[in-house]
């Protein structure tokens, strides 16, 4: 296998990088335009709330070993709370996207309980089949604009200091809440209920025997990972100002768990780079060619057999593995 | 500085087929006037929406932020145009569709810097008027079960006299329809209007037509029964009446021009309606180019120079109503065969005459 | 609503459920007994759609059209064996995803490149272009036969191949235990060769059937995975009897939605209502069923494996 | 005896990655001849006998069946060859039924005189015709291993590898086994056996093997060994 | 007095009776073993008496508590930890981590989430403390799968513990090992008397005539018979299904 040989090298560099990219990300949009950049500040924000979305997909697929393929739904049920909202006259981003967070939360609540006795391949059919419904569901609801989609052309408010229109300012709340998500899954994983987690992604059965409410432990990281991915869905309809049943289309769940496992599956850097690298290489591809898509495809093969624990594998030092392909 | 266009493609995703068609006819437009708008040099700038919305808005934002557009043009899909409208108008510039004409754009949302090519009902209200004049008293409505196949299903029934026996809403992209056959079967109506586009539509004929019910005349809005597919339908189409504001058999020089010009350059085959309307549009833009000496950077005066165009549209005479959508005639067509024993669609006549939408109302503009 | 109609709407429920067996024939050879996640089936069966179309057109005999289909797609099938899917039977599930995701997103570019994006003309032969009348007042599109005919005819060929055929068995032992397998003298490479190509045939042979009736266009592949996958799923993964099962409820299901379920919340709702609910709930019927049998059987209708 | 041996190694040595388990084996079994290996735990037995089947490439060394090498054979093509094993932990197909198991691989003759029919088999053991449609993994622990056997014997081999078969048996079945075992023998099966039950093995084998750390530390036949009683004591643990 | 009652307790797969009615009873303090030939029944009355399988009828009861409405964690809550036929360990992760996982499963909040696990020193020390009952203290950092078996199966074991069990059920612990790790676990099982009631399957007579106070005879999925080693040794009946001639050793 590909050794790690810049983190073995430089194993002081590697700790003190996640602070650096932090930092890199937070004077982007200043430097953006003295660059020529400023297209790349959306790009960059669209990359961060894709990768808020990846990295709740990969806290319970990487360390619980639960194959969802109806994440986009979470992100849909985030993103429909927010029109649903804004419809109601809601005007505060705060309260839109707490609702986001709290409808995917509960949403989560509802499928993983019927959902979360199944197993497998079972697990996977499962939540596709939750949210097929959800997408037939938005393609038919008149109120918010079906199959058309819903436009929310006015920027929310983000209180009195935050200037919402601005997309700087939004920029940096989506980094500042992608920077928390990320460090609070992180810490989660180390946690006991994070070691719980994995224990019951690698022997259910025996963590039934030693006592642990299996299902509950279960349930309640699906209900966080729904929720984290709402609370995306509701910063992806601000993103977008605008939401259609398409963002819940099960291709859309299949690409973000490609990116999760072309990142590297329960590793702490899976998703924001399997996130950055996908939509980088979607946006650059389609610039040059009506054939955009082949070229994805030869990536994932390669991964697939020469970096088999997806690209994170390849710069995190090996001891630091947080646990493998589920 | 050369003006630049952005034209958004829909050559991937479920609006693949219709994509590539407005992409040969953009091309061919492009070929024809030298790479130039007005007479000054142009740049081009395509990329591919993929049918998607979300992503529709990411790429608008780039041709705005980075490459600073003139005008733009392109997508397929209505949702597209709804979800990328505002950015553009709020940052002025121009947004000539090539294909959709949303209820939307054309009422409450109407903009100076949307101009249409059709209203999207319109194609079902004239459908509606042919199914008067041909005496149907009881038709049988089938559509997707979206909002969009409401709205066409609502066109149609806006000038429709007789009785609706029954309306049929199904799944999006269904496969199979043998159900929505035996009902209409044991509905037993003069005609079926179906707006079933893409793969849902060829679907639906091949499996109406082997049902036997070749006998009940089916009615469609243009999308429906386009070269796309007549093309991949085959003989089961032969009969399909439908209607659009332009048909390759149009009589008028400009016309004439284009479709001799397509044939040529892609091995024979006809244009659709959407191929036309791509190069229309971009006839559009070199003319208000010319208009205004080049001065693109002055939007008030391309506007103005949109609004009264000074090319020859290859559909013919238009003008455009206050909300920027056209006044226009709409044509009854009828899928026969050509001299070559080729299938394809037929002018029959013309069935409105310079026919407004009907949200002009509601625009305040 | 009279006792013809609710008959020929069962029949059409029967013949739409053994067409979705169709189609999920080969994938639950490949995916249910040799437990590989393949999502470029779909590939395979656009890939027999559209030499069938092309082959039909061109030559006017539509059984070559499908013989073609199927020889060719095998052949192709045999190549991607050789290079991708050889090589992924000893991973995981999500691995398998991933690499057949990527063949997805090739094969769509591919057929993009040699036929281009608009849907081709696949034509019903004409022999079976009509209705026949299967008694008075009940006529039934002659090529539906033929599909119900294949759907049957395949269906009893799996079954036997699988449950009572030492090739089945030797891949089932390869798929659960293939260094077991191999200890008992299984060349469980070959047999896993044969089987994809099997697989490959199948949904070749789904493809050029399906043509006629169907648009033949890029991403056709993809939106029949969906229901394939679901009618293994439900049936029990593994097991053919329970495709076979599943396919049919599934189409009874489906069917019934459609006819019988708007008018029947007409009845009952007021009619805004009823025509928003309706269509709704016939379109996820599917979808509901599935949910439904998994949260009574965890493991499907007929759960091969326990 | 015949002079050429049925399976011979030499200078076998192979591990796991990075970690060299066996050291240079050198041994062989003659047609007829029942060899029993033994060792305590994690002395490479089963390692042993994994690298002669083609579970595991051999780092070294040279290993002829029949006088042919398959070191570098596939494991089916050994298989093939005549070679079956009751691996340790039995490895049942969960999706085969008994009877399956019994069948599927039931087409080798290897020039066996008296065949193993399914008949046989279940005569040998009642209790797999009582569950002959339950599935692999609805099996007790030791109707696995009796299967596991079954199985082995199904295909009729020339050189028949046991890997703790008798573990987790009933007392009765260990005993019925090491009678079926003593059955074969006198039939002329060649056998490879490792088992805990050293006592047990003794009067059944001709030759005694015993491992540690990965080397050949003693071997010999069973009465020397029976008589070397600091033997067992140093190597085996009693 | 008994410390764990199970009364009649059934369980049917499909046509088979494979628990016929079984009444069973361990005395605090006892080691309760349970012969039977293959299929028996043996560990599907385990899998009731642990929950991993629901029964069809029966009723258990634990120290005075009415177990048989619980589910499996819950039974392992109010003192019933069991071990595996086949050793369940988890494999990739190290001896510690093993020991880690079942000390938190009896500490409870295991939703806790923020606080770093490394950082609780609680847990560390119940770890060591296990590692030192089973002698697994040296190995603590070896993932668990390499491991030779003997000691993966004493890992188990100590899992098992974790949950300071009132009644332990092992099946099969001795599965698999030389007379010298067979010898070390009859040590092993022998010390923990002191600390729970065992429930013991085993195939390994020696084993069970050494260790067990009370010896019950399953035979399809009925109590044949039930007493000390001598009394079992002697049953005609048990010789000719079970024992064969183990029971004239
Ligand atoms: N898959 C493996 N990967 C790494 N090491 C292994 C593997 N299997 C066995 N080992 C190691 O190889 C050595 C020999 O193991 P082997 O299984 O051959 O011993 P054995 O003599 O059969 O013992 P037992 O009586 O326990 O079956 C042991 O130290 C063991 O830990
Ligand atoms: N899931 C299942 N489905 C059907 N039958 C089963 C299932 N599990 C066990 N059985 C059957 O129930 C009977 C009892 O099995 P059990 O595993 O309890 O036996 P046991 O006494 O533990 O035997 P051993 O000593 O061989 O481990 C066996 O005949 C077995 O085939
Ligand atoms: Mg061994
Ligand atoms: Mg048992």
């Amino acid at each position: 296998m590909a050794q790690p040989a810049f983190a073995t090298r430089f194993p002081g560099a590697v700790r003190r990088l996640p602070w650096l990219v932090l930092a890199l990300l937070a004077v982007f949009p200043l430097l953006a335009p003295t660059l020529g950049l400023e297209y790349y500040v959306g790009f960059v924000r669209r990359v961060l709330i894709v990768a808020i979305a990846a990295t709740s997909l990969n806290f319970i697929l990487g360390y619980g070993g639960m194959a969802a393929l109806g994440h986009a739904g979470f992100i849909g049920v985030g993103a429909y709370t927010v029109v649903a909202l804004v419809e109601a006259g809601v005007s505060s981003a705060w309260l839109a996207w707490g609702g986001a967070l709290v409808f995917g939360g509960l949403a989560a609540a509802l499928i993983g309980a019927v959902s979360l006795r199944t197993r497998g391949v079972y697990f996977i059919m499962i939540t596709l089949a939750f949210a097929q419904m959800l997408y037939y569901l938005a393609v038919s609801l008149r109120t918010y604009g079906g199959d058309d989609g819903y436009g929310l052309y006015t920027p929310l408010a983000m209180g009195p200091w935050l200037d919402g229109a601005h997309p700087d300012v939004f920029y940096w709340v989506v980094l500042a809440i992608a920077a928390g998500v990320f460090a609070l899954f992180s810490r989660v994983a180390h946690s006991r209920y994070g070691h719980a987690l994995r224990g019951i992604r690698d022997n259910e059965t025996r963590m039934v025997a030693l006592g642990y409410p299996v299902f509950r432990l279960k349930l309640a990281g699906f209900v966080a990972a729904g929720a984290v991915a709402g609370l995306a869905g509701g910063l992806l309809a601000s993103h977008n100002t605008f939401v259609s049943p398409g963002m819940m289309h099960w291709t859309q769940s299949a690409l973000l768990l490609v990116m999760v496992i072309l990142g590297g599956l329960g590793r702490r850097w899976g998703a924001p780079l399997g996130v950055a690298l996908w939509l980088t290489l979607e946006e650059a591809l389609k610039m040059h060619t009506d054939y955009w898509h082949w070229p994805l495809g030869v990536l994932l093969l390669l991964v697939v057999f020469h970096a088999p624990q997806g690209l994170a594998a390849l710069l995190e030092r090996r001891g630091d593995r947080q646990g493998g392909a589920a | 500085a050369d003006i630049k266009v952005g034209i958004a493609l829909d050559i991937s995703g479920p609006f693949a087929a219709l994509g590539a068609e407005a992409r040969d006819g953009f091309e061919l437009a492009i070929e024809k006037l030298g790479g130039k708008l007005g007479g000054q040099p142009a740049e081009f700038l395509r990329t591919d929406f993929g049918g998607n919305p979300e992503q529709a808005n990411q790429l608008v934002a780039r041709y705005l932020q980075r490459d600073k557009i003139d005008f733009f043009t392109g997508p397929i899909g209505s949702n597209a145009a709804l979800a990328v409208g505002p950015a553009l108008f709020a940052a002025k510039v121009p947004y000539l569709s090539a294909n959709p004409g949303p209820s939307a754009y054309a009422g409450e949302k109407c903009s100076p810097y949307f101009f249409a090519q059709y209203q999207n009902d319109t194609y079902d209200e004239a459908a509606g008027k042919v199914a008067n004049e041909k005496g149907y008293k009881n038709v049988v409505l089938i559509a997707p079960n979206y909002p969009a196949g409401k709205d066409h299903l609502n066109g149609f029934k806006r000038l429709y006299k007789g009785a609706v026996k029954d309306e049929i809403y199904t799944k999006l992209g269904q496969i199979d329809y043998a159900a929505e056959i035996a009902q209409i079967r044991a509905a037993k109506p003069d005609a079926v209007f179906f707006f079933l586009p893409g793969a849902m539509g060829i679907n639906f004929v091949k499996q109406f037509v082997g049902g036997g019910l070749k006998d009940i005349p089916l009615i469609a809005p243009g999308f429906s029964a386009d070269e796309d597919v007549i093309q991949a339908v085959g003989e089961p189409m032969i009969g399909v009446l439908n209607t659009a504001h332009w048909t390759h058999d149009l009589q008028n020089p400009a016309n004439a021009e284009f479709v001799s010009a397509f044939r040529k350059k892609y091995d024979g085959r006809y244009p659709s309606v959407y191929a036309a309307m791509a190069y229309d549009t971009l006839m559009a833009m070199d003319a208000a180019v010319r208009d205004v000496g080049g001065k693109v950077a002055d939007r008030e005066a391309v506007l103005k120079a949109l609004k009264s165009p000074s090319f020859s549209s290859v559909r013919g005479e238009f003008k455009y109503g206050v909300n920027n959508f056209p006044v226009q005639n709409y044509y009854l067509r009828e899928v026969g065969k050509d001299a070559d024993g080729r299938i394809t669609n037929k002018l029959v006549g013309t069935t409105l005459e310079q026919h407004q939408d009907a949200y002009v109302g509601a625009c305040k503009m | 609503m009279d006792a013809i109609f609710v008959f020929e709407q069962l029949l059409n429920g029967l013949g739409y459920g053994l067409m979705l067996f169709l189609i999920a024939a080969g994938l639950t050879l490949v995916f249910g007994i040799m437990d590989t996640m393949n999502l470029a089936h779909g590939s395979l069966y656009m890939a027999g759609a559209y030499v069938a179309a092309r082959v039909h057109e061109a030559s006017g005999s539509f059984a070559g059209a499908v013989l073609a289909a199927v020889l060719v797609t095998v052949a192709v099938a045999a190549l991607l064996e050789l290079l991708v899917v050889r090589h992924l039977y000893r991973r995981d599930h999500l691995v398998q995803v991933l690499a057949t995701f990527g063949i997805i997103l090739i094969a769509d570019d591919a057929v993009k490149a040699i036929w281009g994006v608009a849907p081709l003309m696949a034509s019903t032969p004409a022999a079976l272009a009509g209705p026949v009348q299967l008694f008075e007042g009940l006529p039934y599109p002659a090529y539906r036969l033929l599909l119900i005919g294949a759907g049957l005819l395949v269906a009893l060929g799996l079954y036997l191949l699988v449950n009572n055929t030492r090739v089945g068995m030797l891949v089932r032992a390869g798929a659960s235990n293939r260094q077991m397998a191999e200890f008992m003298g299984v060349r469980v490479g070959a047999v896993f060769s044969f089987v994809f190509a099997l697989g490959a045939g199948l949904a070749a042979l789904a493809g050029a059937l399906m043509a006629p009736i169907s648009s033949v266009q890029v991403g056709m592949g993809e939106a029949i995975l969906i229901p394939a996958l679901v009618v293994i799923v439900i049936g029990g993964i593994g097991s053919v009897r329970g495709a076979f099962v599943a396919a049919l409820l599934v189409g009874l299901v489906d069917t019934a939605g459609r006819a019988f379920l708007p008018p029947a919340l007409r009845a009952v709702l007021p009619p805004s209502v009823a025509a928003d609910l309706g269509p709704a709930l016939a379109g996820i019927a599917m979808y509901v069923l599935m949910a439904a049998v998994l949260t009574l059987k965890p493991a499907g209708l007929f759960p091969a494996r326990a | 005896m015949s002079a050429i041996p049925l399976l011979s190694c030499r200078g076998l040595e192979a591990g796991y990655g990075a970690s060299q388990v066996l050291f240079g084996l050198d041994f062989e079994i003659r047609p007829g001849e029942v060899m029993a290996l033994l060792g305590r735990n994690g002395m490479g037995k089963s390692t042993t006998i994994r690298t002669i089947v083609g579970g595991l490439r051999p780092q070294r060394g040279e290993i002829l069946f029949d006088g042919r090498p398959i070191q570098a054979a596939r494991a089916d093509h050994i298989a093939r060859l005549g070679v079956a094993i009751v691996p340790e932990g039995r490895q049942c197909f969960p999706n085969l039924t008994v009877r399956e198991h019994l069948v599927a691989f039931a087409d080798r003759r290897n020039g066996v005189a008296e065949p193993w029919t399914l008949e046989r088999l279940y005569g040998l053991f009642p209790r797999l015709a009582e569950r002959a449609d339950h599935m692999g993994n609805q099996l007790s622990g030791g109707e696995q291993q009796m299967l596991a056997i079954a199985r082995a014997l199904s295909t009729n081999p020339r050189l028949l590898i046991l890997d703790e078969a008798t573990e987790g048996l009933a007392p009765v079945i260990r005993d019925e086994i090491w009678r079926c075992l003593a059955l074969l023998k006198a039939q002329g099966q060649t056998t490879l056996v490792v088992d805990k039950y050293v006592e047990k093995l003794l009067p059944l084998a001709d030759r005694n093997l015993i491992l540690e750390r990965g080397r050949i530390a003693w071997q010999g036949s069973s009465a020397e060994l029976d008589a070397q009683r600091e033997v067992w004591h140093r190597y085996l643990g009693v | 007095m008994s410390l764990f009652v199970a009364e009649g307790l059934v369980k049917r797969f499909g046509g088979l009776l494979a628990t016929d009615h079984v009444d069973l009873t361990v005395a605090p303090g006892e080691i309760h073993a349970l012969i039977g030939p293959n299929g028996a029944g043996k560990s599907t009355l385990v899998n009731l008496i642990s929950g991993l399988i629901p029964a069809d009828a029966g009723r258990i009861v634990l120290d005075g508590v009415d177990l048989t409405a619980l589910a499996p964690h819950q039974r392992v809550r109010h003192g019933l930890a069991r071990c595996f036929q086949i050793t369940s360990v988890f494999r990739n992760d190290s001896v510690r981590d093993n020991l880690l996982l079942a000390v938190q499963a009896q500490a409870g909040s295991s939703f806790r989430c923020l606080r770093r696990r490394e950082a609780e020193t609680v847990l560390m020390d119940g770890a060591l403390t296990l590692a030192d009952k089973v002698g697994l203290a040296e190995v603590l950092d070896r993932p668990a799968g390499t491991l030779p078996h003997g000691m993966q199966k004493r890992l188990d074991v100590a899992l098992a513990l974790a949950a300071r069990p009132k009644l332990l059920l092992l099946d099969e612990p001795m599965a698999g090992m030389g007379p010298e790790d067979s010898l070390q676990m009859v040590a092993l099982i022998d010390r923990l008397r002191r600390d729970a009631a065992i429930l013991l399957i085993e195939h390994d007579m020696d084993a069970v005539f050494q260790l067990a106070d009370r010896i019950s005879v399953l035979v399809y999925g009925r109590v044949l018979t039930s007493g000390d080693a001598a009394h079992v040794k002697g049953h005609p009946e048990v010789q000719s299904v079970y024992l064969g001639t183990e029971g004239h050793a």
